[in-house]
């Protein structure tokens, strides 16, 4: 019941918002605003309980459940679960939805309580999507996610909004109906093999099917993944849409939305489709590899600072993407970190740029420079948060960052030095950015106001968020750990058939392609033993 | 004609004499309300009487109709359609001047039309439900004798008449062909065999449904009908005749057997893909909310076919529960246009803009309703839509699965582009109101919650259907 | 028998053809009616006796004769005196009565031979069977049939019922304005409905 | 009837709707249209003829006494609204009845 609270807590108080939105512009604003640290610190109890117990690090078992049945004639259950992955992640959506309104307090002047109400609609959507373990409820939540975006963009956006909702709404919408699609082929092809029909992930993981059917359903997932992350080719809606946004849209989208398709991956798309995801995980790493340098080289060309950090989201994305297919105990707890710590430094990028937007009424990258000198504490901000985009040592994206590159390094090195190029091309662009707004000379005679309480508050919140992971990131790979070592038990095999697939590539060092943990599990777990593990994962529940 | 026989079609007795008591009555006494309340306790009664005739079991009354638990429950949708559309015909009338009283009595006169439909076994009855619809329709569409009401009448008597001649003509050829207009032995005799003419007159038979249906490219009645009737028989024809339609369509095409039919297969899968991109594509170009929503029937009209030619139980429990669900839906939006519209142009567009501030329940409603249309979960729509992709998956009609999923993304952008319009700032003019009464917004409030239940929790009614309203 | 019936089929076509590319509304509906006479004469020889007495009486007689009321209700005034006498030229009505002779000499010819179906050794249906089916298991078709009527008389009163000044400012505004668009060249009543 | 297949009735039906449908199609005056379309309605009763003697059975008869039922229905309020029509528009030209454009 946690759960169900959780999201049932969200929605009430989006509610709530609406309905006293009209006693008063504080009341929408302080209503969320509380109700979301309550939610924080609720969790964080919740962490801190679970820390204690004996069984945290052990994987295959969930912190909490809830499995009620809801639509019986299709064997869909309201099956959500929590373990580290889901908490840490339903904790960064709690922190970047107060980031989200704390930042909206001056800017989003109209329609208020429709506005915390969209917001606190996509919060609970996106906590769905992290908690959900039935597919069917997945893509409910997945699906719900979009109408408050569409709506936060549409209606509290810039000038072009039209056009960028429209391009967002065509890309997602269409992707996440293949989706759908594969869900129900993948329903199915499940129920005519055993007889039980059902959108269990519990029940469909070890699903047996041909390999070329494995491959189409893995890239109906994958698509709609890849457009939320976004993978580079599918990646255009993404800067269109975040110019357009309103600071917590952009906030949301490149904090929570984009962190969605990661999750998908990690949670459903290996696990269920682990040979496909084998097999394509060449593509899918060569994908990344390309997307951290192109997208790092395309933010370098903007003029527009949205649009800029917009392009540093696909890059850093591009690194979860490789994170995620090597899939070893590393590289995939580096992902996870990758995700937090982006989440944390990119939403207060955006938040940044949107006060300056807010007070010289410009984005443009041109007409900006010696900010720092007006605005000293933005300028600290600033600067810190774009040397953690760098990935500067000490500061939660190095960490991530670091992690990836070590995990992938064990399974192919060559994209990994390719990879690790973007650290150099970020260098580049993050310095620019620095560079040309905060440093230099204040040419145009700017005079804007420095950062008041309220928005120091968020800054400082923030930095002390980033620095902790960068510092001291040990609670949430322990957090992570299991949950992580519980996915790569559904998917034993993947490294042998990445070695039968790529073994010429990888002759030169066949100890090493292995890696060390994953080899352990790889033998461990043989197939068959797969589908008993699954029982106990979902009988292990609270 | 034996008692029990009697009792299976107790409905449609209902609706009968309710229909003669309304014009005996009006023959002496003419009053606006008393002729609503009684249309309005004949629907009841006639609902009343479902789980009376259900109790007589699956049982043909002699050959023309057929009482089973797939038509009383189709006659319940019906009804409750027709309930909610003559409530809003009073709220709509209260207003107006003129005669009222006769509306009431078409629209029973429809609704017994419609459910003769579903309730058809027999070429004959078929074709006397579908004249009963049509005729009170074109009356009733027509009904206000405004210019537009008037021309909108002439264009669905012209072409329903058309595709009447056309579903005429292919009953005489299945006629010629087998023999027998009975569905049962139609389905017996036409197994083996095939021949041009048989095909070509299922071929017609379908079209001439497909008319009434509105599929693409049959559909060009469509917006010019929803625009220029009175929004509460917009309402009706979007849902009391499509569940008629469709329920009967179902019923026949399943027993014959549309499946085993290569070319009719064929046939039905592009009408299919071609309804449901026409629709969804010309609703884009729309700037009058009736035109868009009638653009965009086309296309869930488009949808359930899929569903129509997936094969499976799994296929009728999804087309039933969409109809259901689009019903509830179809009736809620239009129900709104009858309490938002004023006296200008018939959907226009600035009645609806600003509406959340002006009348932000009703302006709930409608943003339920076109959630449920796109198919946004926590509506009935998005349940709806997973049931035919569903069963679309389930038969491995993957090229109409495909073309569903493409072409609701499609459709999903421009419902939302409505609920902005909704949403933005109302003009310095205001439009005035239109009618209000409460027991319209009675009405739309319940419609809206029926919105959501199927939408959140729809197992209860999933089950009803599994249980009722199977063909075998 | 053979023959007749491909005459009356010759007929029917001819005089539809006539039906469709007549200009005038009154020549086409004695088209019409020519091409009713030559179906139900092959309703006769095909042995459906009731079904041609129906056809002649009320399809050629009492829906025909629907339309020929509108069309002089549509065609009041001097203009129409003048069309009637341009209606009574000889081509107009050749063609429908030539056709009609052709139906009058086969109608002749089957009177003489006898009762239909004799000779040709198939059973007509006749009467009796078709109403013993109509009021046997069509019965509720005939209660249905009796409800579309009366709907068609509701709809049919509702809609042709005098204005009694109950048009709203809105129409007379949309009237007006349709007025103005077709300027002067507002047609006269009878032209409506076409001339030669 | 021996001498009459029953395609040629039936081909003969086809023949008589096809021409009617062009008549729809092609006239613009709603008088001429509902014509057509009685010719249509025709027709199929013909079809209906032609299969009920075909199987030796009253039913097409019957379904031919439906239709003309249903014909008279339709030409009374298809006239109706005709006389409506012309009252306001003063043509019965259909395209002229236009006023609902997307």
């Amino acid at each position: 019941m946690i759960l169900a609270g959780i999201i049932i807590w969200l929605v009430g108080a989006g509610l709530l918002a609406w309905l006293t939105s009209s006693r008063g512009d504080g009341w929408p604003r302080w209503i969320t605003l509380i109700a979301l640290i309550v939610q924080i610190a609720f969790l964080a109890g919740l962490w801190i309980g679970y820390a204690g117990r004996s069984d945290f690090t052990a994987p295959g078992r969930w912190l909490a459940e809830l499995d009620l049945p809801w639509i019986p004639a299709l064997g869909i259950r309201l099956h959500m679960a929590m373990d580290g992955i889901s908490l840490l992640f339903v904790l960064l959506t709690d922190f970047l939805g107060v980031v989200a309104v704390a930042a909206s307090w001056q800017g989003i002047r109209n329609r208020l309580g429709f506005f915390h109400f969209n917001l606190m609609w996509i919060l609970a959507a996106i906590a769905g999507v992290f908690l959900a373990l039935d597919l069917f409820l997945f893509y409910f939540f997945w699906e719900l996610m979009l109408v408050p975006l569409y709506f936060i963009i549409g209606i509290w956006g810039h000038e072009n909004r039209i056009y960028a909702t429209l391009k967002f709404f065509i890309f997602t919408q269409a992707s996440s109906l293949l989706m759908l699609a594969a869900i129900l082929g993948l329903y199915f092809i499940h129920g005519r093999s055993t007889g039980v029909y059902t959108f269990d992930y519990s029940g469909l993981l070890g699903t047996p099917m041909t390999s070329v059917t494995e491959m189409l359903l893995m890239l109906g997932f994958f698509i709609a993944f890849a457009v939320k992350l976004p993978v580079i080719a599918v990646h255009t809606w993404l800067p269109d849409a975040h110019t357009e946004a309103p600071t917590a849209g952009s906030v949301i989208l490149a904090g929570l939305v984009l962190k969605v398709g990661a999750y998908g991956m990690i949670r459903f798309l290996v696990p269920l489709f682990p040979r496909a995801t084998a097999s394509f995980s060449m593509i899918a790493m060569g994908l990344g590899v390309a997307g951290i340098i192109y997208a790092a080289v395309l933010a370098f060309s903007q003029t527009d600072l949205k649009r800029m950090i917009a392009y540093t989201s696909i890059s850093h994305m591009g690194f979860v993407l490789l994170g995620i297919f090597a899939w070893n105990q590393l590289a995939l707890e580096g992902a996870i970190v990758i995700i937090l710590a982006h989440g944390i430094s990119t939403g207060a990028l955006f938040v940044i740029v949107g006060d300056i937007q807010g007070r010289a009424h410009t984005r443009d990258l041109d007409k900006m420079g010696g900010l720092w000198s007006i605005m000293p504490r933005m300028g600290g901000a600033g600067m810190l948060f774009a040397l953690a985009s760098l990935g500067l040592p000490g500061l939660g994206n190095f960490v991530g960052e670091f992690l990836v590159l070590l995990g992938a390094y064990q399974v192919n090195v060559p994209l990994t030095v390719l990879a690790s190029l973007g650290f150099i091309v970020s260098t580049v662009y993050a310095l620019w950015l620095v560079q040309k707004t905060f440093l230099g000379e204040n040419s145009r005679g700017w005079k804007l106001p420095d950062y008041n309480l309220r928005e120091s508050g968020i800054m400082a919140a923030m930095i002390a968020a980033i620095v902790a992971l960068g510092i001291y990131p040990q609670p949430v790979l322990t957090t992570a750990k299991a949950a992580v070592e519980a996915l790569r038990a559904y998917a034993p095999r993947y490294h042998a058939v990445l070695k039968d697939d790529a073994g010429s590539r990888e002759s030169a060092s066949p100890g090493k392609a292995g890696g060390g943990a994953q080899t352990v599990a790889a033998k461990a777990g043989s197939r068959d033993r797969i589908p008993a593990e699954n029982r106990s994962t979902a009988s292990g529940g609270s | 004609m034996s008692g029990a026989d009697f009792v299976g079609i107790l409905p449609l007795a209902i609706l009968a004499a309710a229909a003669v008591l309304v014009i005996l009555v009006l023959s002496v006494y003419r009053s606006h309300l008393l002729t609503c309340i009684l249309t309005l306790l004949g629907l009841v009664a006639a609902a009343a009487s479902l789980p009376v005739a259900a109790s007589v079991g699956p049982r043909g009354v002699t050959i023309l109709l057929i009482s089973d638990g797939y038509a009383l429950f189709y006659t319940g949708i019906i009804l409750a359609a027709t309930f909610s559309v003559t409530v809003l015909s009073y709220v709509f009338l209260r207003s107006r001047p003129g005669r009222r009283e006769e509306l009431y009595l078409l629209l029973l006169l429809a609704a017994l039309g419609a459910a003769v439909l579903v309730f058809s076994s027999h070429f004959a009855s078929l074709f006397l439900g579908l004249e009963l619809l049509s005729s009170s329709l074109f009356v009733l569409i027509a009904y206000p004798r405004g210019i537009l009401n008037v021309e909108a009448g002439i264009k669905y008597l012209i072409l329903a008449s058309v595709s009447t001649a056309f579903l005429l003509f292919g009953m005489s050829l299945v006629y010629a062909q087998l023999g027998t207009m009975e569905f049962a032995r139609i389905a017996t005799a036409g197994r083996g065999a095939g021949g041009a003419i048989l095909i070509a007159g299922l071929g017609l038979l379908a079209v001439g449904l497909a008319f009434k249906l509105a599929l693409v490219p049959f559909h060009m009645w469509a917006p010019d009908i929803y625009q220029g009737a009175p929004a509460p028989v917009t309402a009706f024809v979007a849902s009391v005749s499509k569940v008629g339609a469709f329920g009967v369509l179902l019923r026949f095409f399943r027993l014959a057997g549309v499946q085993g039919h290569g070319h009719l297969f064929l046939v039905f899968t592009l009408i299919a893909i071609a309804s449901m991109f026409g629709g969804n594509l010309l609703a884009l170009l729309q700037g009058n909310v009736r035109r868009l929503l009638a653009y965009s029937s086309i296309s869930h009209l488009g949808y359930l076919l899929v569903a129509f030619l997936a094969s499976g139980a799994l296929a009728v429990t999804a087309v039933t529960f969409y109809l259901l669900a689009y019903t509830a839906t179809i009736v809620a939006a239009f129900g709104v246009a009858v309490l938002v519209e004023g006296n200008g142009a018939a959907g226009a567009i600035a009645d609806y803009r600003g509406l959340f501030w002006r009348r932000p329940w009703i302006a709930l409603v409608m943003a339920g309703a076109l959630f449920s249309l796109a198919g946004i979960p926590l509506t009935a729509g998005f349940i709806g839509k997973f049931y035919l992709i569903g069963a679309g998956a389930g038969s491995s009609l993957w090229l109409l699965v495909l073309a569903l999923v493409i072409s609701s993304g499609i459709g999903v952008y421009y419902y939302l582009r409505l609920i902005v319009i909704m949403y933005l700032r109302p003009q310095q003019t205001a439009p005035e109101a239109a009618s209000t009464h409460w027991s319209g917004s009675l009405i739309l409030g319940a419609l809206f919650l029926a919105i959501l239940w199927l939408g959140v929790y729809p197992a209860p009614w999933i089950d009803m259907i599994q249980r009722n309203a199977l063909l075998k | 028998m053979g023959a007749i019936f491909y005459i009356s089929a010759a007929v029917a076509v001819a005089a539809t053809v006539g039906v469709i590319t007549r200009y005038n509304a009154v020549h086409a509906l004695l088209y019409l009616i020519v091409s009713l006479l030559a179906i139900s004469l092959i309703f006769y020889i095909l042995g459906a006796p009731l079904a041609a007495a129906l056809e002649a009486i009320i399809y050629a007689g009492a829906i025909m004769v629907l339309f020929i009321f509108v069309i002089m209700i549509l065609n009041l005034g001097p203009q129409a005196v003048r069309r009637e006498r341009s209606w009574l030229k000889p081509r107009m009505w050749v063609g429908p009565a030539a056709l009609a002779l052709i139906l009058a000499g086969e109608l002749v010819y089957l009177l003489e031979s006898g009762p239909a179906g004799a000779q040709a050794g198939t059973a007509s249906v006749g009467p009796e069977p078709v109403g013993a089916t109509l009021f046997g298991p069509y019965l509720l078709g005939v209660e249905l049939a009796s409800l579309l009527l009366l709907a068609g008389l509701v709809g049919a009163f509702h809609l042709g019922r005098r204005e009694t000044g109950e048009e709203t400012a809105g129409e007379q505004e949309i009237q007006t304005g349709v007025a103005k668009a077709e300027g002067a060249a507002v047609e006269e009543p009878g032209a409506a409905l076409g001339g030669e | 009837m021996a001498q009459v297949p029953m395609d040629y009735g039936l081909a003969l039906a086809a023949a008589l709707f096809v021409l009617g449908l062009a008549g729809v199609i092609v006239r613009r005056n709603v008088i001429f249209i509902l014509l057509s379309i009685e010719i249509m309605m025709n027709a199929s009763g013909l079809a209906f003829i032609v299969a009920g003697s075909r199987w030796r059975q009253p039913d097409g008869q019957l379904m031919f006494i439906f239709i003309l039922t249903m014909a008279a229905v339709e030409v009374s309020l298809g006239l109706a609204l005709v006389l409506r029509l012309y009252h306001r528009l003063k043509t019965l030209d259909i395209d002229r009845a236009d006023r609902m454009r997307g």
